[in-house]
């Protein structure tokens, strides 16, 4: 599974882009964060405060508590600031 | 309902856009533009220039979302979302929304919608560059409730023609 | 607050207006523009031509007027408006309003405001050529109930930057 | 005391403009517009509905109990349609 990174959550973990492959037990978006988050430093700050960060399963926004299943690429970024 | 969205690290022109949507149409009795400028300031503190991050893919999908959400709630007779991405400098322009429909009320409410949305659900990240180094613009509350205002039943009111 | 208001009988350019109001600028974060455009229809009938007659001076004095109460309840950088007089054929242009700010919700506010009330205050009176020969636009009740709508006590919110 | 009239106004009556001198008891907009009905045909017609027409006194819009006293220019019109 592709995950993809954006804004300061790029920049703490330290690259844009990465293939991972969970354990089975990791089943929502949450779960894939607090999965990330051991995996070192940069993972722990960018997600020091889960609430904060978005994501987006296949490019389209989702909550936590979506599954991951069948996802193609899932994103994590900030809160937007567009426009 | 013609609807152009474009992403682009070029400046654009606002006549230019009103143009190429009104050309040849008598049909269209309102156009509302809106144009999101580089200020020498974010949050009281002076910036040498913003760069915007975004999503490709996504960004271009969800702006397509929200102006058919704005179709289906105004009747629209055009619409046009430029949004530019990379590095900007104070007094350039970042985003543009034009919205053109027979009266002003649709126009002026659609183009004020999209905005909103555009603030808070496109995937984009601003970051400045000041005396302190370069820094993620923190996402308002502001924009937040501003957004939600449009989460109420659509109106689709013929007031205000 | 630079306020910039013209009548005339010849064409005007949205985007040309943009960047005078706008050119060196780099406190302006937000420009909205209205532009009213001749239909080839009112109230469901084809037009020829629309004809503007305006009272000279009081026009520009009502106008003058609404841009002073417009900056008084937002904060604003700069407000142009264009109102043509004269024969008007369908896709022309008729009415411009510009209004500058450094936050969205003042510029897409007082460009509504001015554009309520310029349809129903500003002393212009709009005569269309139909089939059934030349005849005098009414005024609509909608357009009355969206200028009432400003008569509550100016909000000056913060929301919405 | 100088009279404009414009818009259907200006064609019922048949003119664009008038100097008058209403009698001293005309002290209000309503009175004037009162007199003025008596002046003939194009102007009963331009009146016919008193509550639909607008006046303004120097260029300012006034209601129909406006006093006309030390009026320089009063203009009578339909409701506008501008914009």
């Amino acid at each position: 599974m592709k995950l993809l990174y954006f804004a300061w959550v790029r920049e703490r973990i330290g690259k844009a882009e990465e293939e991972v492959e969970p354990p089975s037990a990791i089943a929502t978006v949450g779960d894939l964060v607090a999965w990330l988050t051991k995996r070192g430093e940069g993972y722990a700050y960018a997600f020091e405060n889960p609430k904060i960060i978005r994501a987006a399963i296949d490019k389209n926004h989702v909550r936590a508590d979506a599954r991951i299943a069948g996802a193609g690429e899932i994103a994590f970024f900030p809160p937007m600031t567009g426009g | 309902m013609i609807a152009t969205i474009r992403l682009q690290a070029e400046a654009f022109d606002v006549g230019a856009e009103v143009e190429k949507l009104t050309r040849g149409r008598t049909d269209i009795g309102a156009v509302v533009t809106f144009t999101g400028i580089c200020r020498a300031d974010e949050a009281g503190e002076p910036i040498a220039a913003l760069t915007l991050e975004h999503y490709p893919g996504m960004a271009e999908a969800e702006i397509a979302r929200h102006v058919e959400e704005a179709n289906a709630r105004w009747p629209l007779l055009g619409v046009t979302v430029i949004h530019r991405h990379g590095r900007i400098a104070p007094g350039e322009n970042i985003v543009l929304v034009v919205t053109a429909s027979s009266h002003r009320e649709a126009a002026f409410a659609a183009a004020a919608f999209l905005m909103d949305y555009l603030k808070t659900r496109a995937p984009f990240w601003k970051q400045v560059e000041q005396a302190s180094g370069r820094i993620w613009v923190e996402a308002k509350a502001t924009d937040d409730a501003a957004a939600e205002r449009w989460s109420a039943p659509p109106p689709r009111r013929d007031a205000a023609k």
